[in-house]
């Protein structure tokens, strides 16, 4: 879908159902190993920045990354490594990006979750919460102005992001313009160390949905086939002309806000109830109750994962690093009119 | 009662500002199908100022209302950017924009930079005083916007500028903001729209002189000819930069300004503390320290919000009457 | 309830049942007096700047201001005249800031629909929409850590700036801290010329009530006992300590956004529709039908409305203008710290 | 690897400018109770950066988690101190605080001047660059604020300025914009905490020199030091003042340093448009023409976003390198 390095491409097999838990859970795995990857690089030092985890997340992520398609508008948030693979994004450019190569898509400029390649519908985020809501909007607005149709715009956004004005109004706007745009919400129980009952006062988020005249699908994010169900039905429903889908989910984020966090202030309660479940456990058994996969299958995916996640950041690794000197400093991409190179 | 002693030098004519911006906008979507208009009321009601007159019958669904929403307006121009359109977002008064500004700054600003991806989408403020309008309806926002990086500023003080200016904003490949003046609106006019302009990024000698300099933009454009004129009644000849652009800003054309004239007065309509006229100031001081035979002065609005009651207003920001007075001191000097 | 000259200051009589239609009555038709006075005088020539009326909202304005208590904060809105009023701003007041009267509470700094008087609780709106249903929330949170109980904050917002982000982030913030809060949504079909189909894709905006966790109210705001009702028992709940309140009306704005504005574009079914009546009107008759007044005594309180009008804009236009050579250009109250005497 | 060479002056002592702001908030906490504080993660975390640490605790009710509601949470600040309250509002990274600039320029800073009653709101701006932070985590932000009336604009430098500013910004009527250095957090270390200080206006000489002066403020205090101390070894006197607020920003100090020296630097960590560089570089042609023995000089960040990766965030800021490097240029000119 994205150009990516034939090396570290990992393509889902053309036979595969894409709607199915296993072909989400070859998302996960990779997503989660890359992940823990990325994590003992950073204890390592060998990553400066900010390094923040899908742990727990990646069976709702990947279950959008699987549901978009190759000419769709990806947006993803801070917690959605398997759906970034799952878009297309190859481990090699993400392992580049965290790891400061000058060859990654942002050359330095720009490090870990704030990647992207926008011509290929795969947005960068910016940090600001939100932000990224009306920006896909405006993606599909231009798609539809341009007469293609079938198209779905996604965004990702956690618990925390729903009390910023910019949800609110992208949201809004989308549903005025009855877009094809599918937000998903993470309702990880968490923004940073906040919990729910400081960020909102209703029951539950998907009760927002009726106020926008937008669908709202409610799930548990701990259970990977319900994920991949319900959000690909609500992207089905968005790319045959239903307007924005809003699916909410729950679970519970498995590790600190980023590396730096240990996530003292964890209520573990919420660990030990079913909401604290691992999403790639639940992934297992559900493919081996259902016979979908074997354990020896899943563990040699596994082992796939790792195998593929050493050999792209041994690469990232010993690719060369930004160079200042090369660098234009020009903010602007009509040159003539840049002060950049001035001061 | 509600006097105000505001200039503009261009009375006569058949084309306002307005109608020159508004004529802009109709040529950019009939020549270009990537054009497109959005914000608030501008649809059948043809905006607040009637920018947009008649534009969204002639080209349906391409000038669009927006809900009031300045951070989602812009944030919806950026992705409709990134997928090949050119995005037009008028703000209902500049005002608002500090609504949108996150995005603004933050989001298209640095796209280019961050991505290798350019960010072609232009923001339309109605900007500065009129009699009455008050805080909320007058302010002059380049400076908070030329500060960041990733972002052309025009501030288009003519008729002609202000229809040429768009044309190539639109053009330009990254976020412009477009400071269109208010005041100029109606005041102004010309006899017919340019073919050729001068390109953005050069800034005009809008009326030559020997004895000093005053840069400057925008309405402060024509209070300061209204000076020039009023001290060439008494012999001297104040030459009048007028910017164009402020980011970026034409260092060299001040140069060669104050090069023949040895005096620099910088005037804007914006608030005091670091604005154009600040930049100005430093630019000349460091690069043209030399050329100077007397401090340079500058002239801004005064260090309070804009006020409402048109008495209040007119003292507020710079006239013809100020900008003489500062003037004489400056060739005096 | 604020300090006004008395002169003109206009009492609610002590035995008078302030939750009663009559009583919003008489708020009613003074302030619609006021108006028309305005824009007559607009017309004239003698206001500068924007004059914006309330007509056809009197009700629901009236309804908020007379059920606020001395003490209570309000944040009123372009089109709150009559709920400025039953708070306790004068006419004189009123008029003093249209006509630029340096005694005005603004002194000519600010104009028109921005005056307030924010130690009576009466706080000075700015022009951007929205900002104030957080601010009147910080008010409230002030209130409560100080102690005090019993306290009401409300403010009142249109259709259209329920699209802000300020909207969104401050009621989310106010039911999150379970503050008294009434949000008073004057739905009057446009914003500007822009129509709600525009605007947002909700079937009613009182649908987002439950997004936020607050109660929510709908009622026919062309129908003054119904207002008068419903919105004096939200704010009784607030007080009462049942958190954020939010009532939507009904309603057709009667005139153009502001007097420099025809119109137009209205949609003429609208007008003839139910929600196109004059609540005026309608006071009139379930007060005539009630017996609680008669016509002529109706026509008494025009009159007296009328003669307490002429009078303080006969004063507020014989008052001096501000002078800017007494101006201190001290954007700051710590002056050693200002730099506006400087330029 | 990711080496930076940034420069700080005071590194050993106990007490760092993290654990002075907290302190500061303490007193202010303890001693006047219309304080509380209210910001992202600030009660039990105790705050991105810990600067809460231990409060909420302390201070029952009186250090409050918001949402992620910028616009709101200066709006909450903004009601609480018309009546009566002295909120601190922290932002979690000043970049943020786009999304809350509305309210502070809009409603804050025209608050006094429009009612009459003061608006005293103190927002903590976690700014300025550390490694690997990234466009959207390292901006220095003063600029957007000092360029309206109406609000008071502190950039501490030094641990003992941390504490006794941030106190004297919540005794202060009106709003202020606290911009607090997030790389001195740590680095930044005293002995104690002072009971005395400079008003807030007044600049500081933080070295006295003779041969020329440097203009700077926050962290590029400690880098301009270093340059100092670089060039004294060569027998020159370079001249330090650290401007403590940038607005009001103190003339008078430059004005009678510049007089002293005859050479003046201005150097910030800002985006070179139109900042802190630019108002102090016009200041002084202005009003110190006469003074200069050479054309002033200034030094600024990059005019592109601020890079993510070490190896390019350590060229685009000035460093003690890149600085004594135009001092060079200016001693010779
Ligand atoms: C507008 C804005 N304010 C503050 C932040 C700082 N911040 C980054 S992540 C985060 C928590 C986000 O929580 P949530 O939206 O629930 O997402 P999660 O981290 O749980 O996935 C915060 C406060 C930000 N990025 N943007
Ligand atoms: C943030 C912001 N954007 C734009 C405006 C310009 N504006 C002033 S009033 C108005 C329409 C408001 O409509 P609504 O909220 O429905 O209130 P109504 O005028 O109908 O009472 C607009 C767009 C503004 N004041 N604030
Ligand atoms: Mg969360
Ligand atoms: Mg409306």
């Amino acid at each position: 879908m994205l150009q990516t390095s034939p090396a570290t491409r990992t393509e889902a097999r053309p036979d595969e159902n894409q709607t199915s838990t296993l072909t989400a859970y070859r998302w996960m795995i990779l997503a989660r190993v890359l992940e823990e990857k990325l994590a003992s690089l950073y204890r390592g030092g060998k990553i400066t920045g900010g390094v923040f985890l899908g742990k727990g997340q990646e069976a709702l992520s990947a279950a959008i990354g699987t549901a978009l398609r190759k000419g769709d508008i990806f947006a993803p948030l801070i917690r959605d490594m398997a759906g970034r693979l799952a878009f297309g994004e190859s481990v090699l450019e993400a392992a580049r990006t965290y790891l400061g190569s000058r060859l990654g898509p942002m050359r330095g400029r720009d490090g870990n979750i704030h990647r992207g390649k926008p011509r290929d519908g795969y947005y960068a985020m910016i940090s600001h919460l939100g932000a990224m809501v009306s920006t896909v909007t405006g993606g599909l607005f231009a798609r539809r102005a341009r007469g293609e149709t079938g198209v779905v715009g996604a965004t990702c956004i956690g618990d925390g992001a729903t009390s910023t004005g910019s949800f609110h109004e992208g949201l809004n706007m989308a549903a005025v313009e009855k877009l094809p745009l599918v937000v998903i919400v993470a309702n990880n129980q968490y923004a940073y160390s906040t919990p729910t009952a400081r960020q909102y006062a209703c029951e539950d988020l998907v009760q927002r949905a009726a106020g926008y005249g937008v669908a709202g699908y409610k799930i548990d994010g701990t259970d990977p086939s319900a994920c991949v169900e319900v959000v690909h039905e609500a992207v089905a429903r968005a790319r045959a002309g239903s307007g924005p889908q809003m699916v909410v989910a729950d679970l519970l984020r498995l590790v600190g806000h980023g590396e730096h966090d240990d996530f003292h202030y964890m209520n573990h309660a919420l660990k030990l109830a079913p909401i604290g479940r691992d999403c790639l456990d639940v992934a297992r058994e559900q493919l081996i109750a259902s016979g979908d996969a074997t354990r020896a299958q899943l563990d040699t995916m596994r082992n796939q994962a790792a195998a593929e996640v050493e050999s792209a950041c041994g690469t990232a690794l010993r690719e060369a690093l930004p160079n200042p000197s090369e660098e234009d400093w020009c903010a602007l991409s009509t040159r003539r009119l840049s002060e950049g190179g001035q001061q | 009662m509600f006097q105000n002693q505001t200039a503009t030098t261009a009375q006569t004519g058949t084309i306002t500002y307005l109608e020159a911006i508004r004529a802009a906008q109709r040529k950019l979507l009939a020549e270009d199908e990537r054009v497109f208009i959005y914000g608030q009321d501008i649809a059948d009601f043809g905006g607040a100022f009637k920018a947009t007159k008649g534009l969204a019958k002639e080209f349906p669904g391409r000038v669009i209302d927006s809900p009031i929403s300045e951070d989602a307006q812009v944030g919806l121009a950026i992705g409709a950017a990134l997928e090949g359109m050119r995005p037009i977002v008028e703000m209902q008064f500049a005002d608002f924009s500090t609504c949108g500004l996150t995005q603004i700054l933050q989001h298209a600003a640095t796209m280019f930079w961050r991505t290798g991806v350019p960010c072609p989408i232009v923001v339309r403020l109605p900007s500065g005083g009129t009699a009455g309008a008050g805080p909320f309806h007058s302010q002059s926002m380049e400076a908070l916007y030329a500060h960041y990086p990733g972002i052309v500023v025009m501030t288009p003080a003519t008729v002609e500028d202000a229809y040429t200016m768009l044309l190539e904003a639109v053009e330009i490949d990254d976020p412009v903001i477009f400071c269109e003046h208010k005041y100029l609106y109606y005041h102004l006019k010309a006899d017919g729209l340019p073919d050729v302009a001068l390109p953005t990024g050069k800034a005009r000698i809008a009326r030559a002189g020997r004895d000093a300099t005053i840069v400057t933009y925008s309405a402060m454009v024509h209070e300061s000819i209204a000076c020039a004129e009023e001290l060439a009644a008494e012999g001297w000849e104040i030459e009048v930069v007028d910017l164009r652009s402020v980011k970026p800003l034409d260092t060299d054309t001040i140069l060669g300004s104050v090069a023949r004239t040895g005096r620099l007065l910088a005037v804007g309509e914006a608030f005091p503390w670091g604005g154009v006229t600040a930049e100005v100031l430093a630019r000349i001081a460091t690069e043209g320290f030399g050329l100077l035979d007397a401090p340079p002065m500058r002239l801004n609005a005064k260090d309070t919000p804009v006020p409402y009651h048109p008495n209040l207003w007119g003292t507020h920001r710079p006239t013809a009457r100020t900008i003489t007075s500062a003037m004489r001191d400056l060739l005096r000097s």
